[in-house]
Order: C-alpha cells, then sequence, then structure tokens
C-alpha cells in the first residue's frame, strides 16, 4: 500500500452521457479527487456484474457506475437493465459483506460536468470514511487459514464468487 | 467653492477585506455582483444615502474599507429585504449590510451620537442584561445619548402612548438571565472567524465540497 | 390545534393590543397557545447588527425551548420576531459553523436544537390551518363595507416566502374578505414602513411610512391593516410628525376626482391589527381587542355597525 | 508485478502527448513514458509535444516500420476528440485501425486534478491498463452502410426554410416538418430586423414561397415529428400531420371561405398577433402565409364542439369555396413514414414568460407589453396597422424599454439571450418613429457585438433615445409627486450617475429572454441527442463541431441551439446543410465495429439475451436452438453481453478479457 491510505475507486462511464459529462468537467476545469479510474464503455447495460466484482477482488474500495438518465440512454434502456443488476448486486454485495455505499450507481447526463465532480467527491469523501476494502489482503488471510488449518475446507463462497472465467 | 480631490489610490484599499467579508456565511454570493442596481432601484431608503447599496457592494468588493464603513447607507438599511429577493446574483445584500454594521460598530467607525449604532448597542446590552427588551425605555436611552432636543421633542409620543397603557413603566425580563449569561461567555470563547477560516481551509464544514 | 406562543418584546409593550386581539380570537377558534417558558429576546434586527452570531444564540433559545415544550411548532405573532426565528433555522442548517457554535451555547443551559419546530406566522396558522371557511362560521358582525388597505409589511413575506407570494401576499385579504371587508387594490403591501429609523433618524423613517399612509388614502381606504407591532406603531404613532411635515401635500380628493385636497386632514386613517379586525367581526368588544389603544379612533362606515350575519 | 496474458508476440508502443502545457503542468510526461517503458510487450514508449500534429502522428507511423509494433497506446485528450485521428494514422502506419488505444490523461486527469503527484499516479494507472487491454485487440473490418439521401429539416423558422433551401438548390430532396399552421417562426412576425432595418417580410417571404414551390422542397406544416427509428445514414421517421379540414392540393388561397363565415367579425384569439389581434374560425396565420393555405379551428368552428364534428353549421365557407371543394370537415389526422439518411433539428426558441417576473406588472397593468407584442403594434401588417394605440386607447408620450427580463437572472434564466438588446433598440427606433415619444431603455450592459451594430447603437443615441444603465426594480402605478399620477411609474437606479429615479411612462415594454421550447425534452429524446444545463440542444463540441450533435447525422441549426440572431441563425443553417451533404455526398457510413456475436460452441440457448435487445438483433437459430445476432441490427450496447449467463457473447472492442485487463490494470501497484 502507499504510504497514507487514499480509496481506489474504479468507474465505469457509458460513452454518451456520463463520460462526455466526465469530459465536459475537464473542458470547464473542474476540480476533483484523483482517486477514480474511468473505464470507458458504449453503455451502462454493459457493465457486467463480475466486471464489479473483479474490480473489488482485486482491491478496489469503491465502484462507481454512471449512465444517461431514465428515457435518455443512447440505447433506448441500457440503463434500465443496469439497474435491475444493480438492485440484486447491492443485495449480494451485503452478503459478500461489502458495504452498499462502495458500489454507486448515478445518472449522469452529458450536461452535467458539474455532477460528476460532485459525486466523485462525495463518493471519496464518504469511501475515505468508510477505510479501505483490501479483499486481496483478506483472500489472502483467508488462503492462510485454509492452508494451516483446514486443507480440505472448500475455497471460502466469497472468493469462488469473484474469481471469473 | 472649496474643491475636494475624489481620485482613489491603491493606498486607499484595505487589501483583503472584500474577500473577508465574502467568506462570511452568507456573503459569498457578493463576487457574481454585475452593478446592474436592482438593488437600489427597489431599495426605499436609497435615495437617502450617500452610497446607494450598488456602490456598497463595489466599493466593499474592492477593498474600499473605510468609505463603506463610513458610509451612511450600512444604516439606513432597513432590512426589508427587497434587494436581496430581487437580485439576479442571488446576492443577500441584507445579510451583508448586516456584516458591514458590525464591523462598523466593532471598529467604531460611526459617528460620535448616531442614533443608530447607539441604538443597536442599547438594544444589544439590554436584551443581554434582562433577556428581553422593554422598546420605550430603550427608544429613551437612545435619546438621551444621542440627541437630547429629541427627547424632549419626543414627550408627547411618550405622554400619548402613557395614555393608551403602550408604555410600560417596568423593564421586562426574563427569569434565568444566567442561563443566558453562560451561553453568551461560550460565543465570546469561540472566535467564530478562526472557525470560519479553519472550515474555509477545507475544514469539511458541508457546503463547500471541493477537492482535497 | 396547540402552538407555543412567542409574544415577543414588542407584544408586552407599545404592540399590547396586537396580543390583547390575537389570544381571543384564537380562543373563539379553539386554538391552544402556551406562552414559551422564560422566552428571550428573539435577537431581533437591530440586535443582528451587533453581532450576528449572538443573535442566533438568542434567538436558538427560543427554539430550543420551545422543542422542549413538545408542541410541534412554534407561533410567532411579530413579524420581526418571525423573520429572526426562521432566519437563524436557515443559517444553522446552512453554517454548521455557526451550528457548532450555538448548540455549544445551548448546551450551558441543558438544552439542544434539532430544527425541526416550525416558526408559523398567525396568518399562515389562520388560513392554512384553521381555514378561511372555520373562520366564517363564527362571524356574528360581519364588517361590511369597510374598505381596507391591507399591509403586509417586509418581513413575513421576505426573504423567505414560506406561506404567501412575496410580490402580492393575498392571506390577509382573503381573511378579511371572509369577515366581509373590501380590500382596496394597494400596491404597497409589503413596502417597507422604515422599520426603527422613524425613531433614530426621523427623516427617512417617517417619509417611508408616510408614503403608506398617503397612498393607502388616496385608494380610498377606511383603515390599514397590519400583521405587524412595528408597522402598526410606525404607522399610527407618529401623525403628529407626518402631517407637520408634509400636511400640506395634496391628493387628489377621495370623493372627487377632479379637485385637489391637502393629505393632512386624512392621515388620521386609522390603522389597526388584522386580528382586531377579526375580533370585531366575532363580535368582541372594543376594548377586549385593545382598540382604544390605537392613537386614530377606529371610524366604521355606518354599514359596518356591529349587526347580526345574514346566516 | 503479475504477468499479463501470454501473448508473447506483442509489441506495443506508447506515446504520451504533453499537449503543449495542457498535460505536461500537470502529469510528468516523462516520468509517465519511462514507467511504461518497463511494462512487458512494451517495446518503446515516447513523450512528445502535441502526437495530434503531423509529426506526431508521422512519428507513429515511422515506429510501427522501424520496431515492428502491432500495437498502439496514445495517452492525450478524450478519445471523444483524437480516437479517430490515431486510427487513421496507425492504419496508414500499415497496422489494422483497432491495433489501437487511447487513454485519456488531459479531460480526466491533467485540467481536473491539482495535485501533481496524484495525477500522474492516475496517468499511470490508466495508461498500464491500457497497455494491458490492447495486448487482447484483434484486427476489426469497418463495416460501410449507404447513406439515404433524402434529408429531414424539424422547423420551417429562418434556420429550418435557409436548411432546407440550401439543400434543395444543392439537388437533395428535403422534408421541411412544421408545427404551425405556416412556416416563417418568429421572424415572420417582426416588423424591421436590426441593425440594417430592411422589412422582415421583404426579406423572408421570397425565401418562404421559394421553400412552397421548389420541386425537392416537400413541405409539411401543421405537422409533426412523433418518431425516429434507425441510425445515423438510415433513418426511419413517422410524421402527425394534424387536420387543417382544407384540402391542401384543392385550397387556392382565395380566402373567399373566410369572408364568408357565418362569423362575420372575427372573434378569436390570433397566436401570430400575440392575442392583439382577432380572427375566424377558419383563417389564414397571415397574408404571407406559406403554405397559402387556409385552416380550421375545430375548437371555435361552429361545425364542431369542442373539436367534434357535429354538422351544425349551415357551411357558408363550403358554399363560397363552391367546386373548388377544398373543405373536408371528415378530414383525419394522417401519419406519414419517411427514410431520410441525416436530420437537421432548426426546432427555434420560446420567448421568456413575463408572468414569471410580476413585479413588472405585466398583466395587472394594461401598458405593460412584451417586445414581441410590440412587434406587431409597430407593423404594417399588425393588427393595428402600425399605429402605436395602447391598450387602454391611448397613444404614449414616454416609453419605457426594459432590458434584460428573463435573462441573466438567476432566479429566471441565468444567460444572456444576445439579441435584446439589439431588438430593443430596434424597437426603441421604430417606436420614436411612429409616436415620437420620450423614448427610455434601461440596460444592464448594451451587447452590440456584430456587424454594424455598434453603429446603430450610436445612431440611436443621436435620435436622443434615453440610455440608463440601471435593471429596473419594480414598476408601479402608484404616485410620489403629482406629475405620476395615472401613470406607469418606473424606478431604477442610474448606476453611471449613481442616482436613484423614478420615471412615469405610459408605455412599458419588456424585453424578454429567449428560452428552449417547452417540449424541449421531448424533442431531444425523439432524436436522442442532449441538452446543455439551460434546456438548449447540446452541440457535439462547443468550437469544432458547434452544428453537429452526439447522434451522427443529426443536426442543429438556430436558437434551439443556443439564443442566436437571424445572421448566425442562417449561417448555422448553412453549416448544417453542409454537414448533412458530407454525408450523403460521401455516400456511405463507416460503422464503428463494436457490434457483438454469439460464440455458437458455448451458446447454451437459453433465450436470456433475447428480449434484452432493444433493436430486436438477436434470435434464436430453430435449428441449431443457438442465439444468432444480426450484425446489421446490432448497435453494440453490449447489454446481451453483459447478461449472457454462459459468456458466449462477443462484443468487439468491448470484449470481456479487454474491459477485465483494463479493470485489473488501474488496480494492479505499480
Amino acid at each position: 500500500m502507499t504510504k497514507e491510505w487514499t480509496p481506489r475507486i474504479v468507474a465505469f462511464f457509458c460513452n454518451w452521457c456520463t463520460y462526455t459529462a466526465a469530459d465536459l468537467a475537464g473542458v470547464s476545469r473542474m476540480k476533483y479527487a484523483a482517486n477514480t479510474r474511468t473505464i470507458r464503455l458504449m453503455c451502462s447495460g454493459r457493465v457486467d456484474p463480475q466486471f464489479i466484482l473483479e474490480a473489488f477482488a482485486r482491491g478496489a474500495d469503491g465502484v462507481l457506475i454512471g449512465g444517461c438518465h431514465p428515457n435518455d440512454c443512447h440505447y433506448g434502456e441500457g440503463n434500465y437493465k443496469m439497474l435491475r443488476r444493480f438492485a440484486l448486486l447491492q443485495r449480494m454485495l451485503k452478503d459478500l459483506g461489502i458495504g452498499e455505499e462502495r458500489l454507486r450507481l448515478e445518472w449522469i447526463s452529458a450536461a452535467e460536468g458539474e455532477k460528476v465532480k460532485s459525486v466523485i467527491n462525495d463518493m471519496v469523501k464518504k469511501i475515505t470514511a468508510l477505510g479501505p476494502l483490501d479483499l486481496p489482503g483478506k483472500f489472502a488471510d483467508w488462503d492462510r487459514e485454509l492452508t494451516e488449518l483446514a486443507p480440505a475446507v472448500e475455497p471460502a463462497p466469497v472468493e469462488s464468487a469473484v474469481t471469473h472465467a | 467653492m472649496e474643491l475636494r480631490r475624489t481620485i482613489k489610490y491603491e493606498s486607499d484599499r484595505v487589501k483583503g477585506f472584500g474577500r473577508e467579508v465574502m467568506r462570511v456565511p452568507g456573503c459569498e454570493q457578493l463576487e457574481h455582483c454585475i452593478q446592474c442596481g436592482t438593488c437600489s432601484g427597489l431599495c426605499p431608503l436609497s435615495i437617502f444615502m450617500d452610497h446607494t447599496p450598488r456602490q456598497v457592494m463595489e466599493l466593499t468588493r474592492s477593498d474600499f474599507k473605510n468609505e463603506v464603513l463610513q458610509s451612511t447607507t450600512i444604516w439606513l438599511c432597513a432590512s426589508c429585504y427587497a434587494c436581496t429577493v430581487e437580485c439576479p446574483k442571488q446576492i443577500r445584500i441584507t445579510d451583508i449590510m448586516y456584516e458591514l454594521k458590525q464591523r462598523a460598530i466593532h471598529e467604531g467607525f460611526y459617528p460620535k451620537r448616531f442614533p443608530i449604532p447607539v441604538l443597536a448597542q442599547e438594544f444589544y446590552k439590554m436584551s443581554h442584561k434582562r433577556g428581553r427588551v422593554t422598546e420605550n425605555f430603550l427608544a429613551t436611552v437612545m435619546f438621551l445619548k444621542t440627541n437630547i432636543p429629541a427627547a424632549l421633542g419626543m414627550w408627547r409620543l411618550g405622554l400619548n402612548l402613557l395614555i393608551r397603557g403602550r408604555f410600560p413603566l417596568k423593564l421586562e425580563g426574563i427569569k434565568r438571565k444566567d442561563e443566558l449569561v453562560r451561553m453568551m461567555a461560550v460565543v465570546d470563547k469561540l472566535s467564530i472567524d478562526a472557525l470560519n477560516n479553519d472550515h474555509q481551509n477545507g475544514g469539511h464544514g458541508g457546503r463547500h465540497n471541493g477537492a482535497h | 390545534m396547540k402552538y407555543s406562543y412567542f409574544p415577543g418584546c414588542s407584544l408586552k409593550g407599545t404592540g399590547r393590543a396586537y396580543e390583547e386581539s390575537l389570544l381571543p380570537v384564537l380562543k373563539v377558534l379553539g386554538v391552544e397557545l402556551e406562552e414559551l417558558d422564560d422566552w428571550n429576546c428573539c435577537g431581533a434586527t437591530a440586535y443582528m447588527a451587533v453581532d450576528e452570531v449572538k443573535a442566533c444564540v438568542m434567538a436558538s433559545r427560543n427554539l430550543a425551548i420551545a422543542e422542549k415544550a413538545g408542541h410541534k411548532e412554534l407561533l410567532a405573532p411579530c413579524s420581526a420576531c418571525y423573520l429572526v426565528l426562521n432566519k437563524t433555522k436557515h443559517y444553522l442548517h446552512e453554517s454548521p459553523v455557526v451550528e457548532a457554535v450555538v448548540q455549544k451555547a445551548l448546551r450551558q443551559a441543558n438544552l439542544s436544537y434539532s430544527g425541526n419546530t416550525p416558526v408559523r406566522h398567525p396568518l399562515d396558522v389562520l388560513v392554512n390551518n384553521v381555514g378561511i371557511e372555520e373562520i366564517k362560521k363564527h362571524v356574528k358582525h360581519p364588517l361590511k363595507g369597510l374598505k381596507v388597505a391591507p399591509y403586509y409589511g417586509c418581513q413575513i413575506v421576505r426573504p423567505y416566502a414560506t406561506f404567501d407570494d412575496q410580490y402580492n401576499p393575498t392571506t390577509m385579504d382573503r381573511l378579511l374578505e371572509a369577515i366581509g371587508c373590501t380590500m382596496v387594490t394597494y400596491p404597497l403591501k409589503t413596502r417597507c414602513c422604515g422599520g426603527s429609523l422613524t425613531g433614530t433618524l426621523p427623516e427617512p423613517g417617517l417619509l417611508c411610512s408616510y408614503i403608506l399612509l398617503k397612498e393607502a388614502i388616496t385608494r380610498g381606504a377606511d383603515l390599514i391593516a397590519t400583521v405587524c407591532p412595528l408597522c402598526q406603531f410606525n404607522l399610527d404613532c407618529y401623525r403628529d410628525k407626518m402631517v407637520g411635515r408634509w400636511g400640506n401635500e395634496t391628493i387628489p380628493d377621495p370623493r372627487n376626482k377632479d379637485a385637489r385636497v391637502p393629505v393632512g386632514p386624512y392621515l388620521d386613517i386609522p390603522v389597526v391589527f388584522f386580528t382586531q379586525l377579526i375580533g370585531l367581526a366575532f363580535g368582541l368588544s372594543e376594548k377586549e381587542l385593545g382598540l382604544q389603544r390605537g392613537f386614530a379612533p377606529m371610524r366604521k362606515p355606518a354599514c359596518a355597525q356591529p349587526q347580526p350575519a345574514a346566516a | 508485478m503479475d504477468k499479463v496474458n501470454g501473448n508473447h508476440d506483442v509489441r506495443i508502443g506508447f506515446y504520451v502527448c504533453q499537449c503543449g502545457h495542457n498535460i505536461a503542468a500537470m502529469v510528468d510526461c516523462a516520468e509517465l513514458a519511462k514507467y511504461v517503458g518497463q511494462l512487458p510487450n512494451v517495446v518503446l514508449s515516447r513523450d512528445y509535444k502535441y502526437m495530434c500534429s503531423d509529426p506526431g502522428q508521422e512519428l507513429i507511423q515511422k515506429d510501427i516500420k522501424e520496431f515492428g509494433l502491432n500495437r498502439i497506446v496514445v495517452a492525450s485528450c478524450s478519445p471523444l476528440l483524437h480516437e479517430h485521428t490515431f486510427r487513421s494514422a496507425v492504419e496508414a502506419g500499415g497496422l489494422n485501425p483497432f491495433f489501437f488505444h487511447m487513454v485519456n490523461i488531459r479531460e480526466h486527469v491533467s485540467w481536473v486534478h491539482t495535485d501533481r503527484a496524484e495525477a500522474t499516479a492516475k496517468a499511470r494507472a490508466l495508461a498500464r491498463a491500457a497497455i494491458r487491454r490492447v495486448a487482447h485487440h484483434r484486427a476489426l473490418e469497418v463495416k460501410k452502410v449507404p447513406v439515404h439521401p433524402d434529408v429531414l429539416v424539424v422547423g420551417g423558422g429562418i434556420a429550418g426554410i435557409h436548411a432546407a433551401l440550401t439543400l434543395a438548390k444543392a439537388g437533395k430532396k428535403v422534408y421541411l416538418v412544421e408545427r404551425e399552421p405556416s412556416i416563417g417562426g418568429h421572424m415572420a412576425k417582426f416588423d424591421k430586423t436590426f441593425p440594417t432595418l430592411d422589412c422582415a417580410a421583404c426579406i423572408l417571404t421570397p425565401k418562404m414561397s421559394e421553400v412552397g414551390s421548389h420541386p425537392n422542397i416537400t413541405l409539411w406544416s401543421h405537422s409533426e415529428v412523433v418518431k425516429m427509428d434507425g441510425y445515423v445514414g438510415n433513418y426511419t421517421v413517422k410524421i402527425k400531420r394534424k387536420p387543417r379540414y382544407i384540402n391542401e392540393d384543392l385550397c387556392t388561397g382565395c380566402q373567399e371561405c373566410i369572408s364568408h363565415c357565418v362569423y362575420k367579425e372575427p372573434k378569436f384569439h390570433d397566436d401570430f398577433n400575440e392575442g392583439l389581434g382577432k380572427r375566424k374560425p377558419v383563417y389564414i396565420p397571415f397574408p404571407q402565409a406559406t403554405p397559402q393555405v387556409v385552416l380550421i379551428d375545430p375548437e371555435v368552428c361552429l361545425n364542431f364542439k369542442r373539436g367534434v364534428l357535429t354538422d351544425k353549421c349551415k357551411k357558408p365557407c363550403v358554399e363560397a369555396c363552391g367546386d373548388r371543394k377544398a373543405i373536408d370537415f371528415k378530414q383525419k389526422e394522417e401519419l406519414k413514414e419517411i427514410k431520410v439518411g441525416t436530420i437537421i433539428v432548426a426546432t427555434g426558441f420560446q420567448t421568456f414568460d413575463v408572468g414569471r417576473m410580476p413585479q413588472y406588472g405585466y398583466g395587472r397593468y394594461p401598458n405593460v407589453y412584451t417586445a414581441l407584442e410590440v412587434e406587431r403594434l409597430v407593423n404594417a401588417s399588425g393588427p393595428t396597422a402600425g399605429d402605436v394605440i395602447l391598450r387602454d386607447g391611448c397613444h404614449p408620450k414616454s416609453i419605457g424599454i426594459i432590458h434584460c427580463v428573463g435573462s441573466r437572472d438567476k432566479n429566471t434564466n441565468r444567460w444572456c439571450s444576445r439579441v435584446c438588446c439589439m431588438y430593443s433598440m430596434k424597437l426603441a427606433h421604430l417606436l420614436k418613429e411612429h409616436t415620437e415619444a420620450e423614448i427610455y431603455n434601461f440596460y444592464i450592459d448594451i451587447r452590440a457585438p456584430g456587424k454594424g451594430y455598434e453603429e446603430f447603437y450610436d445612431k440611436l443615441l443621436e435620435e436622443g433615445v434615453h440610455f440608463i444603465r440601471g435593471r429596473v426594480g419594480e414598476v408601479t402605478d402608484w404616485a410620489f409627486i403629482p406629475e405620476e399620477e395615472g401613470k406607469l411609474v418606473i424606478r431604477v437606479e442610474d448606476t453611471l450617475a449613481g442616482v436613484v429615479r423614478r420615471i412615469p411612462v405610459d408605455m412599458v415594454v419588456l424585453a424578454t429572454g429567449l428560452e428552449p421550447q417547452a417540449d424541449a425534452q421531448d424533442v431531444r429524446r425523439l432524436f436522442n441527442m442532449s441538452c446543455g444545463s439551460e434546456g438548449f440542444f447540446l452541440e457535439r463540441h462547443p468550437k469544432l463541431a458547434p452544428v453537429n450533435t452526439f447522434t451522427d447525422g443529426v443536426y442543429l441549426a438556430g436558437c434551439c441551439q443556443s439564443p442566436k440572431d437571424i445572421p448566425d441563425s442562417v449561417a448555422q443553417a448553412g453549416a448544417a446543410a453542409a454537414e448533412a451533404m458530407v454525408l450523403i455526398d460521401k455516400g456511405h457510413i463507416e460503422q464503428e465495429p463494436n457490434t457483438a456475436f454469439v460464440v455458437e460452441a458455448e451458446c447454451s440457448g437459453c433465450k436470456s439475451c433475447i428480449p434484452l435487445c432493444p433493436y430486436t438483433a438477436i434470435t434464436l437459430n430453430e435449428g441449431s436452438k443457438k442465439a444468432v445476432i444480426n450484425e446489421a441490427l446490432c448497435k453494440g450496447c453490449g447489454t446481451c453481453v453483459a447478461a449472457c449467463p454462459s459468456g458466449s457473447i462477443v462484443q468487439n472492442l468491448f470484449d470481456d478479457e479487454e474491459v477485465f485487463s483494463e479493470i485489473q490494470g488501474v488496480l494492479a501497484y505499480d
């Protein structure tokens, strides 16, 4: 870990609204926290639950999903599809012991550069307060326990859930 | 006729004064003033002011502290909020006037015997001492302190009020004065400005969620 | 309906008539009031000029006591109090810094402020909680033909237009129409009365008040109805000074448009609290409504003399 | 440092763009280049001043040949800006253009962060992700689809008219759809135009009739677009033609029906004259209306009751029309469906609703007017034939014109409406001409930034029109001194003289600002565009793509994009027409090959993807019981990919591997 911990947030932005909004924020020289790492997708509908789990598994402290406002999806309803998965995922994450605040879905239109700024700053603030998630660290511990205590035991469900094909 | 130089030199500015005022909660919007004059246009008292409210805004923003705090404008503001609700840039002019009044009083920036600040302070004292204010006493004190002839001129008003039972002869007050004293003591201890500054410099004060 | 009641200093002094008329009227309407225990000065406008934060502490003490009292809402009849209490709520909400200070101060008195006690004005309560219809039910002597200039003053609609329109408030109009009065169009409804300037700087202060009286007169009003003790005081108690200053100004004769007459003699137009009018309509006596406290005697046109309501 | 996939023949070239100081100032480019240089598969790593410049692009091409690079990553600005540039460069270098990936370290890093170390760290993470990602890139083919040569222009104001004519003259077929019964828009209501003062009708009417008669233009007035499907080059649009109860082909515009209507006197609200005039149930909006065809208002015509045909009227209009038989009370609304390749949206603006600023007394005082009303009032063909007679029957001796009503005001609309200063001065001139009244302009700032505009301002000063710099607080009718009695009083600070003034006037004109049409949001969705925060349609780039939208093949013209005057609207309309022609004349568009396909072997035939596709591009092959995606229909949103339980759907450019490696990349520690 770096000397003094700051959260790392993976952001999945849809190409048409939120990514463009982030560009706008840049063109408008708005200043926001440098903790997000943006990954561009064509539509929030493309966000596969596995992407999110993978992000957490690889050490993200939070995941932000940005899509078009309801009715504004470039592809009609991709954002709704995401919304549905999101609801399920929230529940699942709770069971995995990952606080709901760590996964956030926001509708941000191409015009809302200001919102990109405020959402990111707000999320960084909240997650800083929550502290690190550090799943990789936990995995390591669990692995150790497993190997030390019960070599026979199956791998922890969490791990199986986050390892992808 | 007697001539006066009206030019302003940079040395006349008290640099940072404007910023200071704009940092006070409620006064931030002053930055956005476009000098449209809506405030003066609406102000029922602007017709008596040496500087119109608009000018006070500009003088404040550009650090002409002395001009601002010496102007009659801040004292003429009767806080009817007409300017505040109409300002196209949502500047809370009335609140800024309060801020300026406070500074003028703290720094003794007003003519001797000028009734308004005297009233304000007497009001302050009385409400502190007694927890409540009895207007007629307040007025009397003010007149005695500022303009005795006027006080005399007021006797008829006083009498009329007396006849109509609107001139209480005893001072109002609260029971738990000590409580109030303790509360005020707290405020005196904490320097609100200090808090403000800390608050400004990224202290999580809420309204500012700038990047850190 | 039960409210905590914050009279404010004026209603105990120069504005007694307001309290004297408010209480019986609310009683008739079955609105219970409980005067706030050991309330203190709201930290009124004059105070704010000295130390805004302390003003907030003053105000919030009252708010905190009200919260303790347990009735959901606080009734503040004086416009200045109403504004300062509301303003404090906004201020505390907006500025966490100030709130921190205030909470700390309150703790000295084992009080705390949560911000969930709405501050209401009688106009608001009468129209939006009691309701015009309910009020009509209690009218015994409709003030038929009484031409009223409704004067709201500034501080109940500005800057927080909570229960009425800030350009053209109408709650009092509706209220007084309900008890039979006729409203004259009065464009100065919310223009400033000069506040405390009338006392401190008569020239500008009195002019503000004078303009209000003059306009009401030229619009042919029998009287002016106010909602604020300070407004009432300013319009009511400085007439002699106004006559002295502007008595000779001429206005179009209210009775005959072409002629012009000096305004002086008309300046004794009565200025009453809206609650006093409601009281009259409810059949309460002028005495118990404190009407005798006004400088200008309340003139009622013959048709407005108490008469049984056409039920 | 964990190893990227086993793909060892991957040879990546990495380039950081300093973008002058734009990036270099906040990101340590040299350090970044150095860092990426030591990542696996990276053959060379450079930082350069301007990658998008020709030398920058040539550098890439040279390196590809020299070092046998087969993957290129450029860290510079937003892919939405230059991805295309670099792909072409890569292609020119002899590689498939999709062996390229772009990292946005300007809009998303250098411009938005304040700590150089943090910014550089973020840039490192993003670059690292791209390096890992690009290893998985595959060669892809760009699909070419033909562009339908016809164009749809929505809105028949001056912008729409100009765009339509430009295209028609170039030999393109154009559908011009206008909501109102006639084209002409706001300009048709104006009397004169600033600063030249040439009569609006004189310059607009010829263009209108040309539209009406041009063989290449299909004009559908009194019609609205209700649906748009398809994609750039191949849009299918549904248009609703509202019934006007007149057969357009048979009506000659003789207007006999109007004079014979049972209503002898016009008595209904006349929208074109802002309600200052009246019309009959059967009417033609204004003399030069195009098409020159009357229409019947079913809301007020005696032959209808609340819009429903009753046949109660003896219909002298039908008699008057005689054997032309143009009147058809049975006419129904009809739906037209057209195919076009490109669309120009020119839906215009609406004027600010002055009811939102009661302090100016509109509606309360009869002699307070909106600017548009005054345009009609001074107009020779207006309701008063150009005689400025007020609602109370008098002629004004003094007039106050209040600028910025509903502009530059956080309580209403924050933006400057750009045209009010000029049209206010125009109206001041015209009113002076018509009434010789004393005229006061109340302004915050005079904005006259156009050819001949400042000169016009100067001309007005010469004419003795008063200019008072101050925003009016309120308009009232209470008199302070006798001279004010019976007048409207404007109280304002003359901010230049530094004094407060009360100015009694007979007439007040409110220079209302421009705002988005009430239904702008619906229109935006219809053509799936974006809106700026004020609600005007958002251009793709404020400087470099001012008439493009985020939807390819949909262009903007006129005030629907932002307030602008006639010259600018016309210029923009020309630009939009040109952009449309670019596509038409090119004949085809290249489609981003980001479509999805099913890996038959892995598909379990569960059908869960089928209902998800908004374009019904997925079907089940009854034979193989496997899903198949019709590439032509797929638009590449990737929703099905994310949902496929067996992970058997692959999206080009956003393949699972690619995204996963990107995720791992941004999170891996240095």
